[in-house]
This record gives structure tokens, C-alpha cells and sequence, in this order.
């Protein structure tokens, strides 16, 4: 989908600020389930952007687990958890121009000033990869990091037994 | 021959964790233990065709993995290291269940750290170091007590830090490289190393390694974890993750990958000399033992990059040699610690008082690990830190060698100071009855002490066989 | 006749003295019979050398740095003279110590000591290389010290006090040797002799140096403040060994060999003007304070140094007669000035006390001791028919020859000596008796013989002064210096005598003005005493203001406080302040760990931007 | 090499910048210990983002979506242990408040 060029680069100014935007709303929002969702608006974000710079497999991938599974987790977290009381809530919207106020301004500030910088790309371009299709590479060239994934994989899942699982005496 | 080293662990844990298995979950220890001896073994005996790739297993598995002999020391360390987390994991966790799920944690910090130690690729490098963290992170947090909680979360927030720095690295490094692998990158190092995206991607990488290595100013993590983690943990940990994950890593990639720069040798050493000086005084006044031995690794862990940091192969010597006998000699020293946690049920030295007399073995064990740290001849840490030293003085950074020699003298006190709190004075009433600490704990100690004599004493034979060749990483 | 014969006069006495120190027990008399035997045969030596002149010359260590270091003795007729004096007032002493240390319980030490010294000056006074003359010369301070310790209960002080003193000077007299050694590129005297070095530059240095060791065993003004409290302290024949008699022979001749053999001082040097200043000094200073003694041995003693400084302004003056004058006076005094001391002893010895207070009309009692210390207080205030008088009057005639100024300043010191020596006999002698010491006897035949024979001597060498000038002192300047004058007989310069014999004159008047003031012959001087500017010098002087001694003393005090502190500083920065600071650094940087994760993720993204930075050249 | 990556590359590298910089600033402020997960979250996307736009710009787009997905999945395990340690605290201190996990110090 390379596009005509103003056009496109209209189309990703605004995916960048759609990008930081979602970004911004997640972290500000009082409210903790919302913040998830944001989370999970960000992702979306970022699997267009990945499907504009044609790499479906990693969106999709993106999209399922990104924008699925870790708010699933999150979600069960916050449940699991304590519910913030009411006027805690309340005093968490007073607080929050004054903790998160700061944010936007700074990402403003430090936009406009990466706008000035010019960092030289003045190095010769490596040659394009032989390999094009994502699976040869996966399973190829990337072997070792599929035994590596198995691996946290299976890491991951004794976490999950050894913190949550009740034990017979509490630890 | 080599990716056994990683598949062996990979399918042990399948194996075992199979559901239909239940005889083989008491095997597992006896595994790992094999496992762990069978790779200490192949360092040691194995022909150098091991070595190499083929194998009628490279056809299906081409994995890329590359053993110099750099790898081989830490290969060594790691076996080493390693059997002495599970013989003294098995004396202290008792509930066999327990016992069960810490032995898979091992397999899954083994496979991570020996592809830590193996890959020849920076993303691949990442994967495996993010294996270990994982298995630490539990591991920290297997006791499930709030300081066991707090230093793991601690440690993994940081790791995620880490992860940014070093992805943010790697992903340009692919830019002007091209390629993640180790041959990619240096072949592109050499023609354009110099422009700014390349020095901001191994500045922005070699941080995250800062981080995963626990020196100074991004050292933050690593007293917390070290001493709010379980006994046998924290001598996984102080033994060998930190230094597979953060030194090693380093060390590879500043003399074969990364251009060698007079600014990151320059770096190195400044972070090095800091990370002496700050573990050295913040170890001076403490009261828990495990946070003092964890300021002290930061501190050990900066004489190690500082040779790193002067550049000339005697430096990178000076440095394998010495993060090799710092495994073996912290490890000891953990040990020592855990026996004392085992019998007494405290690391809080003020309480401590008068246990040479009813733990001997311990004592004189943990007096022989200390002056090996401070490095007091004939034992082993004084010939590493003597080849450090001596590389300083030839590369003519004066300053840093002045730093660490007075920081050993400041290392020699607070350790001294350490024997003399626990170990002599009167006996604490609490700690009237107790004993010498249970066998796994004792046979690690002692095997560890002839260990370190034995580095010292052997030292000559040992430079030449292991050491020398490592400092021909250049050539 | 070879010349090892030079050896016998330094071993004999010295193996004497060590065996006399071996012996133990109560064997009665082996010592004193050993000593009398071993000084007899001292004197016969002596007097067989005499006149001759032999050199004896051993290689003893080698050459090192171009200059030769044997061990090279030389008898000619300066060192002849000298070894026979000291040979003479040794036998003396040594027979008149005899009954007085007869119930000492130190006995053999003493004896021993006496022996050694003789072997020691015997040594220096032959020695023809300047570090065997060192050596013998530190062998002196040796037993010198040894002497005055076993005296009185904590003799030790003072003993202490000499050593210091005549210690430090040695050390001037080794720079002195050495600077010679350097300039003359040889330390053999008689080398040296050939070619004096010249005053200019380090030649004068050299000299200074020399003279201060020489003038200081002499026991001239500034070194001088150990004799008057060894006065007190030490045995009193020791007095009139040493500090009376040899240690004066031993120092002058050093400092006659200086001004004749080794330097070539003339009158125009301000090196001489210098000698007679301290000369003039010691004269008036030390007479001063004679005078005000209650004490006769102390006075005594402070004459002993004012004497002195008669024999250096006379060898100052540089003039062939002041340095007659002077080495005449040298071998007078020894006389008059032993036999003083021994009268003393014997009045110590027989009426218990030298304290002038408690003494009195002895003269009935003592004749013999009595008339010894009429002649011997005649010659040294220099009454015309005794020695005194005709060396005094060299001197005068030297010293008024080059500046009327030191003339007056010694003719003012005979003046006070005159006063003090008739208020000492009138109070010690003559004068109503006390009744404490009605049953006096005179003193015992052994102890009055010296005595005679001194007193015998001042008479002889006094009328008949010829004998001494032309065989004993003359030769030494040889004739070249000389200039033809023979200075033997009646003093040339008549007016000179009449001066003398009107300041004699005046002392008596003043002598009986003061006793009729006063009452009683002790209070003779009381009127010089406490008059308005002296009164007040003799306070300073009673509380040791100008005692170098003590000066000295409290500046090392001083010093020693200082670097007391300095070391206590250091001990400080190693214990406390390193200690304290890698603590204090040790519990900030502890501080610094709050514990919370998030100040450690800032630390590392801090840290990793310097990095960055760094890398990238920007920083 | 692309013809226009000077320009993409410096958008994106703004975007990622900026992504990366609210990331840290929601680990770093929030009091919530879920806060910084997400905030970890939010700083893998940006690297994520960086490593796609570097792939697409140097033409390994394979190579790129290799390694995101490799990512995604480690990410994945992280936060899986991530948030069984902040149930584990939870049950400790029945909150989740980050200045419960500050008493190791010194």
C-alpha cells in the first residue's frame, strides 16, 4: 500500500499523533479500567501502522495478543484487586491534572524539538534481505529464538504456578 | 554438539513436566544435578571437535552457536555455579513440591543462560537474557514473602528499562547493519562505526547491558534482590546470572562486535571505577550480610570492567580471570551465608556473634573467600586483580589503578569486619544451640574453598590452559 | 730508639685504669699503689721525651677520599712540655687523692677514671692526625662525665650537663676537623703545619669551629656553665685535675697549635679580634661572679674560668708577646690554680664544710695549708714576686698593644680577682673562729706535700722566670717569631707594674672598706654586691637566665613539643579522620538507596543519557 | 534503502520517541503498580513500532516482523510474571500501591 505521497504522509502524521494520543489517554485517565482500554487502543493504532509498512503477520500478531490477551490479564488483575473507594476516586480526579498535567506538555516540547534535530544518515545502505517470506525466516534464520521462546514460555508458566498456586502452608 | 547444551535442559523440562510421568518429578533433581556435573564435565574433558557445529544434529538444528574460549570459562562457571545452587536448594527446601517447581526454574535459567553464553546473534542475545531475567524474577520471588515480592518486582522494572535500551539498540543497529547477527554488525562497525546512529545504538545497548549487570549508576536493583531472595537464589544469582547476563555480554561485544573506541573504553572504565568505589563504601556499614556481599559483587563487578575497560588483551585477561574466580569465591561466600541462614534464621549481623567455634567449616571456608575478594596472595583473586592492576599500570591509567588498589584495602575491611561480627566474640544466647550446617551445604563449601587454593596456587597452569587464549580474542 | 716508645705513655695508663676498674673487693691500697706507680712511671716517661722529637706513623684505615688515615703520634718540644706538665700535676693529684678518697666507697672508679684520662690526653697531646686527636679528645668527655657522676648523690645532673655541653662543642671541633681535612687535603698536623691554611673564606670557618672545641674543653664563657655546679657535685681532687689543670693544659694547647701550626692568623683577621673579645668577656664575667660566691670551691671554680680568659685574649692578640704571655699563664695557672683546690680539699677535708659562712680562723689551725693557699692566692692575683705577675704582664703588654680596651678590661679582672681572693682568705682563714671547728687538725702529710710542691713551683717559676720561658714556651714560637725579643726576666714596660701594683693597692683598700662596712670578711664584696645596675645582673644571673645550658635545653624541649604534636597529627589522620571519612562517604551513599525503584530507573536513564551523550561526542 | 526514509524515519523516530517518553513517565509517576505495567506496555509498543519502521525503511521487513513477534511473545511472559508478583503483593499488603514496595533500603 505504498501511497501517493502528500496524501500518504498526511496519513501518517496523523497515525503518529493518533499513536501518541492513545498513548497520552491511556496513561492520564484516572480511572484504571479505562486505562486498559486505552492500552488496548494503542495497539490497534500500531497494528494499522503495521499494516501500513505491509508487515501483516507481525500486526495480526499485534492485534490478538496486544490488544487481547494482555487486557484480558489486565482486566482480571483489576478485579482481582481492590476496588478504588468512591471519594478515592473523587480525589484521584482533582489530582490528576496536577500529577499527569505535566505530560502533554512535554511531549509537545520535546516534539517540537526533535522536529529541529537532523541526525545524519550518512552511512552506506546494506543490501536487502534474500529472505522475504516472514515464515523461512521465523523458522531458518530465527531458529535459536524459538527455542528461547519456548523456554519463557515455560518460565512463564512456572511463575504462574509458583505465585498463584495456594500452597498448603502460606508462605 | 553444542545446542545440547540447550536442548538437554529443554527436553529434561519437558520430560518432567509431562502429565502422565509422576515417578519422573522425583528424578528432576538428580537430572538438573547431572545436567549441571555433565556440563562442568564437557568444559573441562570434552576434545575440541565438540566444540565445533557439525554434528549430526546441525542439520536440523542450525543454531548458529559458537563457543570461544571465552564461553568456555563461563560455560565452566555456569555448571559450577549451578550444581552448588541445587545441592544447596535441596538441603534448604525441604517440601519436595517446592523443591520440584525451584529444580524446573533451574532448568529454564540454565537454558537461558547457556544460550546467554552461546548465541552469535544481538537479538537472539536479548531473547535468552530476557529467559534468565524471567526465571530469576520467580526465582527471587519464590518464597512469596513481601521483601522476596519487592526485589523482584524491583529488578524486573528494571530489566523492562533494560529490554527498551537494548531493542532500541538492536533495532539500529539493524538500520545501519542491516542484520542482528554478530558478524553483520561487526562488518558494519568497521566501515561506518563511527557515524552518530551507530555509536547512539552500542551506547544505548551496552547501557541496558549496565543495567543487566547491576554497575553503578544503574545498580539499583540488585542489593534488593539479592538480599530479599532465598538462600539458595541468591547464590544463583550473585554466583553467575548477573555476570552472564550483564559481563559477559559486555565483554564479548566490546572486543569482537562493537568498534573499540578509546570513548567506550573510556566509559567502561569510569563506570567500572564507580561501581568499585560505590559498592566498596556502601558495603562498609552494613548490618544484613547478603545486602553487604551484594554491594560487594557491584563492587567485584567493577574491578572486572575496569579491566575490561583499559583495552589491551592483558586487560580482557585480567577480566575473565577475575570474573571467573569472583563466581567461584561469591558463590562460596553466599553459601556461607545461606549456612548461617539455615542454622540461625537471620542475615542481620548484629545479631550474629561467636559462630566460628559451632560452625568451623563455614568459618574458615568464608575466612578464605573473603581474602580471596580483597585479593590477598597465594589465593585466587589476588592474581586476577594483580593482572588487572598490571594492565591499568601499562595502559597508563595510573588514576584507575590507584582507585583499585585503595578500594581493596577498604574491601579487606568491610569483609574482615564481616568475619569478625559473625564469626568471633561471644556467642549470642539465640545461636547457643546451633550446629554446623547440613551436608549440601558443607560439600559446596568446602568443594568451592579447595577451589579457590587451588586457582591460587595453580595459578600459572591455569592462565595458561583457559585464561591466555581468551585474551587472544583479538587475533 | 724506635718510635713505637710513643704508644707506651697512652697504653700503660690506660690498661692501669682498666684493671683498676676490674678490681674488686676490699683489696686495700692495690689501687692507690697502682696508680703512684703507674704516674711515676708516666713522669719519667715524660721527662725522657722530653726535648726529643720522635714521630710514630701506622696506616690504620685505609685512604679515604685522598686523604691518608693512619694513626700518627708526634713528641716535639710544644707536645714534649705539655706532656710533662700533665704527667707532673697527675702524680701530684693522684698522691694527694690518695688520703682524701681513702674512706670513699667509689674508690677504683675514681682511680680508674684518672688513669684512663691520663692515657687520653697523653694520646691528644701527641697526636700529630687530627682524628686521632678527635678520638682521644672524645675518650676525655668520657671519663670526664665518668668522674663528676660518681660524686654526690645526684652528681648525675651535672654530669649530664657536661656531657651536653663539651658533647656539643665536640661535634663544632669534628666540622672544624673535617672543613681542615677538606681545605688542607690532608689531617696530619705536621702536613699541615708546613703551609698554614689561609683565614680567607671557609679557612675561618674552619678555624671558628676549631676554636670553639679548644676554648670550650678550656672551659672559656660560653661553655663554661658545667664547672661551677661540678664545683659542687663532683669529688673535689677530680676539680683540681681536671677542670684546674689538664682540661686548661689540653684546650690551650689546641688552641696554641691552632693560631701557630694550622692557621696563619695575624693581628689584621678578625678571628683575633674575636678570640680577645671572649677572652675580655670570660675575664670580667666570670670574676664578677666569683666574687659573689659563698661557696670555696664554687669561687674557686669560677676563677678557674676567668683565668682562662687571660690565656685566650693573650694567644688572641696574635703578637709573639700576648702569645707568650698566654701559654705562660696557661702553665701558671695549672700551678696556682691545682694548688688552690687542694687547699681547699684539705680544709674541706678537715673541717667538714667549704661553706665560707661556717668557716674561719683556720689559719691557727691549718698553718701549712694556710701559707700553700697565701702563695698560690698571691700568684694568681698576680702580686709582682710569683708567676702570675710576670705572664699577667705579657698579656697586658700584648693586649694594651693592640687595643687599650681589652688592657683595662684585664686589668679590672686582676682588680676583682685581688678582692675576691683576700674576702676567701680573710673568711676562710683568718678572721674569730667558729666554734664548730675548734678540734681542726691540720691536714695529713700526704695531702699537704702536693701542696708545698705546687707553691714551691709558683715560686720558682715566678723568680726565676727565665727557666720556663726560654726551655718551655720560647722554643715553642721558634725563633722566626720571636723577632728577637727575649721576654724572660723583669717586664720590659715599667709604667705596666705600676699600673698592676696600684690596682693590687686599691683591692686591699677596698677589701678593708668592705670588711669594716660589712663586719666580717664574707661580706667584704656585699657593697659591689648590691650595688644599683649589679644587683640586678647578679638576680638574673642566680636564676640561670644566661646559662646557654639551659637555653639550650628548653629550646630542644620546645621542639620536642612540636613534633610531638606533628606525629600526634599524623596518628590522627590515620586513625580517626580516614576512618571517619569512608565511614561518613560509606553511610551517604548507603542514604542515597531510598529504596524506591523509581529513583533507581531515574539514576539508570540519567546515567544511560550521559553514556549516549558521551558516545555521540555531544558531551 | 528506500528513497523517502530520511522522512519516514524521522517521523516515526518522533513518534517512537515520544511513546517511549509517556511510557517512562507512567512508570515513573504512577502510584498504582498496574499504572506501571501499563506503562511498560506502552514502552514495548514504541520499541516495537521502532523495530517495524526500521525493518520496512532497510527493506528486512521479514526480518523485523520476525523479531516483533518474538517480542510480543517474551512481552507476554514478562507481564504474566509481572502481574502474578503484583497479585502475590496484593495479598501481602491488600493494596496495590508502589510505596508499599520501598523498605529495602539503605
Amino acid at each position: 500500500m505504498a501511497g501517493t505521497d502528500t496524501m500518504d504522509t498526511m496519513l501518517d502524521i496523523l497515525l503518529v499523533w493518533l499513536l501518541v494520543g492513545a498513548a497520552m489517554a491511556t496513561v492520564m485517565t484516572p480511572r484504571i479500567l479505562w486505562s486498559v482500554i486505552g492500552l488496548a487502543v494503542t495497539s490497534a493504532v500500531l497494528t494499522i501502522l503495521m499494516f501500513r509498512f505491509d508487515s501483516p503477520l507481525a500486526a495480526v500478531f499485534e492485534l490478538s495478543v496486544c490488544a487481547g490477551l494482555i487486557p484480558a490479564i489486565f482486566i482480571s488483575t483489576i478485579s482481582l484487586t481492590q476496588r478504588l473507594s468512591p471519594e478515592g476516586m473523587a480525589e484521584r480526579r482533582r489530582e490528576k491534572w496536577r500529577r499527569f498535567g505535566l505530560l502533554p506538555v512535554l511531549v509537545i516540547l520535546v516534539g517540537v524539538a526533535l522536529m529541529q534535530v537532523h541526525i545524519p544518515l550518512d552511512f552506506v545502505a546494506p543490501p536487502a534481505a534474500k529472505e522475504t517470506d516472514v515464515r523461512n525466516v521465523l523458522w531458518h534464520v530465527r531458529h535459536i529464538d524459538l527455542v528461547g521462546q519456548i523456554a519463557i514460555l515455560l518460565g512463564g508458566a512456572w511463575g504462574v504456578v509458583v505465585l498463584l498456586k495456594e500452597r498448603k502452608r502460606a508462605a | 554438539m553444542l545446542s545440547l547444551l540447550i536442548l538437554v535442559p529443554l527436553a529434561g523440562l519437558l520430560l518432567l513436566n509431562l502429565p502422565f510421568t509422576p515417578a519422573m518429578k522425583r528424578t528432576a533433581w538428580a537430572f538438573a544435578f547431572t545436567v549441571a556435573l555433565a556440563q562442568v564435565a564437557m568444559v573441562l574433558v570434552a576434545p575440541a571437535a565438540a566444540w565445533s557445529q557439525q554434528g549430526f544434529l546441525a542439520q536440523y538444528f542450525s543454531f548458529g552457536l559458537e563457543a570461544k574460549d571465552l564461553t568456555r570459562v563461563l560455560l565452566l562457571a555456569i555448571g559450577i555455579v549451578m550444581a552448588t545452587t541445587l545441592m544447596v536448594g535441596r538441603s534448604m527446601i525441604t517440601d519436595d513440591r517446592q523443591q520440584f517447581n525451584f529444580v524446573n526454574l533451574l532448568l529454564v535459567s540454565i537454558i537461558g543462560m547457556n544460550g546467554v553464553v552461546l548465541v552469535t546473534d544481538l537479538f537472539s542475545l536479548y531473547v535468552f537474557l530476557e529467559v534468565t531475567s524471567v526465571s530469576s524474577f520467580i526465582l527471587i520471588a519464590f518464597n512469596r514473602d513481601l521483601g522476596g515480592l519487592e526485589g523482584a518486582f524491583k529488578y524486573l522494572i528494571l530489566s523492562a528499562v533494560a529490554t527498551v535500551l537494548m531493542l532500541t539498540g538492536v533495532a539500529l543497529l539493524m538500520l545501519v547493519a542491516g542484520g542482528t547477527s554478530f558478524e553483520t554488525v561487526a562488518a558494519a562497525m568497521k566501515t561506518s562505526g563511527g557515524i552518530t546512529i551507530s555509536q547512539m545504538a552500542v551506547g544505548a545497548f551496552v547501557c541496558g547491558l549496565f543495567i543487566k549487570g547491576g554497575l553503578v549508576p544503574f545498580h539499583g536493583w540488585l542489593p534488593d534482590a539479592y538480599s530479599s531472595a532465598p538462600a539458595p537464589v541468591s547464590i544463583l544469582l550473585a554466583g553467575i546470572v548477573t555476570k552472564v547476563s550483564g559481563i559477559y555480554a559486555l565483554v564479548r561485544l566490546a572486543t569482537s562486535v562493537f568498534p573499540a573506541s578509546g570513548a567506550m573504553n573510556e566509559v567502561l572504565m569510569v563506570v567500572g571505577a564507580a561501581s568499585i568505589i560505590v559498592g566498596a563504601l556502601a558495603a562498609l556499614g552494613q548490618h544484613d550480610l547478603k545486602r553487604m556481599l551484594a554491594y560487594s559483587s557491584i563492587s567485584q563487578m567493577g574491578y572486572i570492567v575496569l579491566g575490561l575497560g583499559c583495552g589491551t588483551p592483558l586487560g580482557i585477561v585480567g577480566a575473565v580471570f577475575h570474573l571467573f574466580n569472583h563466581a567461584i569465591f561469591k558463590t562460596l561466600l553466599f553459601v556461607n551465608s545461606a549456612a548461617i541462614e539455615q542454622r540461625t534464621g537471620t542475615t542481620d549481623m548484629n545479631r550474629m556473634g561467636g559462630l566460628g567455634s559451632r560452625m568451623p567449616v563455614t568459618g574458615v571456608t568464608s575466612t578464605i573467600a573473603a581474602l580471596s575478594t580483597a585479593g590477598v596472595p597465594p589465593l585466587a583473586g589476588f592474581w586476577s586483580k594483580l593482572i588487572i592492576v598490571i594492565a591499568l599500570w601499562q595502559a597508563h591509567d595510573y588514576g584507575f589503578a590507584g582507585i583499585a588498589v585503595l578500594m581493596s584495602v577498604v574491601t579487606l575491611a568491610y569483609l574482615l569486619l564481616m568475619q569478625r561480627r559473625i564469626f568471633f566474640g561471644k556467642t549470642s544466647p539465640e545461636h547457643a544451640g546451633v550446629r554446623e550446617a547440613a551436608a549440601g551445604v558443607v560439600v559446596p563449601e568446602l568443594v568451592l574453598a579447595a577451589l579457590t587454593v587451588a586457582v591460587g596456587l595453580l595459578f600459572p597452569w591455569v592462565l595458561n590452559t583457559f585464561m591466555l587464549p581468551v585474551g587472544g580474542i583479538f587475533h | 730508639m724506635n718510635e713505637s716508645i710513643l704508644l707506651i705513655p697512652v697504653l700503660l695508663p690506660l690498661i692501669a685504669g682498666l684493671a683498676v676498674l676490674a678490681i674488686r673487693g676490699p683489696v686495700r691500697l692495690a689501687r692507690e699503689v697502682v696508680t703512684l706507680v703507674v704516674m711515676l712511671a708516666n713522669l719519667g716517661l715524660a721527662i725522657y721525651l722530653f726535648g726529643q722529637d720522635l714521630t710514630f706513623v701506622h696506616p690504620w684505615a685505609g685512604v679515604w677520599g685522598g686523604i691518608a688515615m693512619e694513626m700518627a703520634l708526634r713528641v716535639y718540644q710544644f707536645s714534649g712540655f705539655i706532656l710533662l706538665a700533665v704527667a707532673g700535676f697527675s702524680l701530684l693529684v693522684a698522691l694527694y687523692s690518695w688520703k682524701f678518697m681513702a674512706d670513699r666507697s667509689y674508690g677504683n672508679q675514681y682511680y680508674g677514671y684518672m688513669l684512663i684520662s691520663v692515657a687520653m690526653v697523653n694520646g691528644a697531646v701527641m697526636a700529630d692526625h687530627l682524628v686521632v686527636l678527635l678520638f682521644f679528645w672524645e675518650g676525655l668527655l668520657l671519663t670526664l662525665m665518668g668522674m663528676i657522676a660518681i660524686g654526690t648523690k645526684d652528681a648525675w645532673k651535672t654530669a649530664i650537663k657536661a656531657f651536653i655541653i663539651v658533647g656539643v662543642t665536640d661535634v663544632c671541633l669534628m666540622m672544624g676537623i673535617a672543613l681542615t681535612g677538606w681545605l688542607a687535603h690532608t689531617l696530619r698536623m705536621s702536613e699541615i703545619a708546613a703551609h698554614p691554611l689561609s683565614l680567607a673564606g671557609l679557612g675561618s670557618v674552619a678555624m671558628i669551629f676549631m676554636t670553639i672545641g679548644a676554648i670550650s674543653k678550656a672551659g672559656s664563657m660560653p661553655f663554661h656553665s658545667w664547672i661551677p655546679d661540678a664545683a659542687i657535685d663532683a669529688p673535689l681532687p677530680f676539680m683540681a685535675f681536671l677542670p684546674a689543670s689538664l682540661e686548661k693544659l689540653l684546650g690551650i694547647y689546641l688552641l696554641g697549635r691552632i693560631t701557630l701550626n694550622l692557621f696563619a692568623l695575624t693581628t689584621e683577621s678578625w678571628v683575633s679580634t674575636l678570640l680577645m673579645i671572649i677572652g675580655a668577656v670570660t675575664i670580667l664575667l666570670a670574676v664578677a661572679m666569683a666574687l659573689v660566691q659563698k661557696d670555696y670551691k664554687r669561687l674557686l671554680s669560677y676563677h678557674a674560668i676567668s683565668q682562662v680568659g687571660y690565656m685566650i685574649l693573650g694567644i688572641g692578640t696574635a703578637l709573639p708577646v700576648g702569645i707568650i704571655g698566654g701559654l705562660f699563664h696557661m702553665i701558671n695557672h695549672a700551678m696556682y690554680k691545682s694548688c688552690l683546690f687542694l687547699s681547699g680539699g684539705a680544709v674541706e677535708k678537715q673541717a667538714g664544710t667549704t661553706d665560707l659562712a661556717r668557716l674561719g680562723g683556720l689559719a691557727s689551725k691549718m698553718p701549712i695549708t694556710f701559707t700553700c693557699f697565701i702563695v698560690a692566692a698571691a700568684a694568681i692575683s698576680g702580686v709582682p714576686p710569683f708567676n702570675g705577675f710576670f705572664s699577667k704582664e705579657l698579656v697586658y703588654d700584648g693586649a694594651l698593644e693592640r687595643h687599650w680596651i681589652f688592657y683595662a678590661a684585664a686589668l679590672l679582672g686582676s682588680f676583682l680577682t685581688a678582692a675576691s681572693f683576700l674576702k676567701l682568705g680573710h673568711a676562710a682563714y683568718l678572721g674569730k673562729r667558729d666554734p664548730a671547728n675548734e678540734g681542726v687538725k691540720e691536714a695529713p702529710m700526704a695531702m699537704l706535700l702536693p701542696m708545698i710542691v705546687i707553691a714551691a713551683g709558683c715560686v720558682l717559676f715566678g723568680v726565676y722566670n727565665p727557666l720556663p720561658l726560654h726551655y718551655l714556651i720560647q722554643p715553642i714560637l721558634g725563633e722566626h717569631r720571636l723577632e728577637g725579643h727575649d721576654f724572660a726576666g723583669l717586664p720590659a714596660n715599667w709604667m705596666l707594674v705600676a699600673a698592676t701594683v696600684l690596682v693590687l693597692a686599691a683591692a686591699l683598700v677596698n677589701h678593708l672598706v668592705g670588711v669594716k662596712r660589712s663586719g666580717s670578711g664574707l661580706g667584704a664584696a656585699d657593697h659591689i654586691h648590691h650595688a644599683p645596675v649589679l644587683s640586678t645582673i647578679y638576680d638574673w644571673a642566680a636564676r640561670r637566665f644566661f646559662d646557654p645550658y639551659d637555653i639550650g635545653m628548653a629550646i630542644v624541649r620546645g621542639l620536642s613539643l612540636f613534633l610531638w604534636g606533628i606525629d600526634r597529627f599524623i596518628d590522627w589522620i590515620y586513625d580517626s579522620f580516614i576512618v571517619t571519612l569512608t565511614t561518613g562517604l560509606g553511610w551517604t551513599v548507603r542514604l542515597a538507596h531510598t529504596g524506591n525503584y523509581s529513583l533507581y530507573i531515574v539514576w539508570s536513564l540519567v546515567g544511560a543519557a550521559a553514556i549516549i551523550a558521551f558516545l555521540m561526542r555531544i558531551l | 534503502m528506500l528513497p523517502d526514509a530520511p522522512e519516514l524515519l524521522s517521523l516515526f523516530g518522533i513518534g517512537v520517541v515520544l511513546t517511549l517518553l509517556v511510557g517512562f513517565y507512567s512508570v515513573l509517576t504512577s502510584q498504582n503498580l498496574i499504572r506501571t505495567l501499563i506503562g511498560m506496555e506502552v514502552l514495548t509498543k514504541g520499541v516495537t513500532l521502532l523495530i517495524i519502521v526500521v525493518g520496512y525503511v532497510v527493506g528486512q521487513i521479514a526480518l523485523a516482523q520476525a523479531l516483533a513477534i518474538t517480542l510480543i511473545i517474551i512481552e507476554v511472559a514478562v507481564i504474566v510474571v509481572a502481574v502474578g508478583i503484583v497479585l502475590c503483593v496484593h495479598k501481602h499488603t491488600n493494596s496495590i500501591d508502589t510505596r508499599d514496595l520501598g523498605n529495602l533500603k539503605g
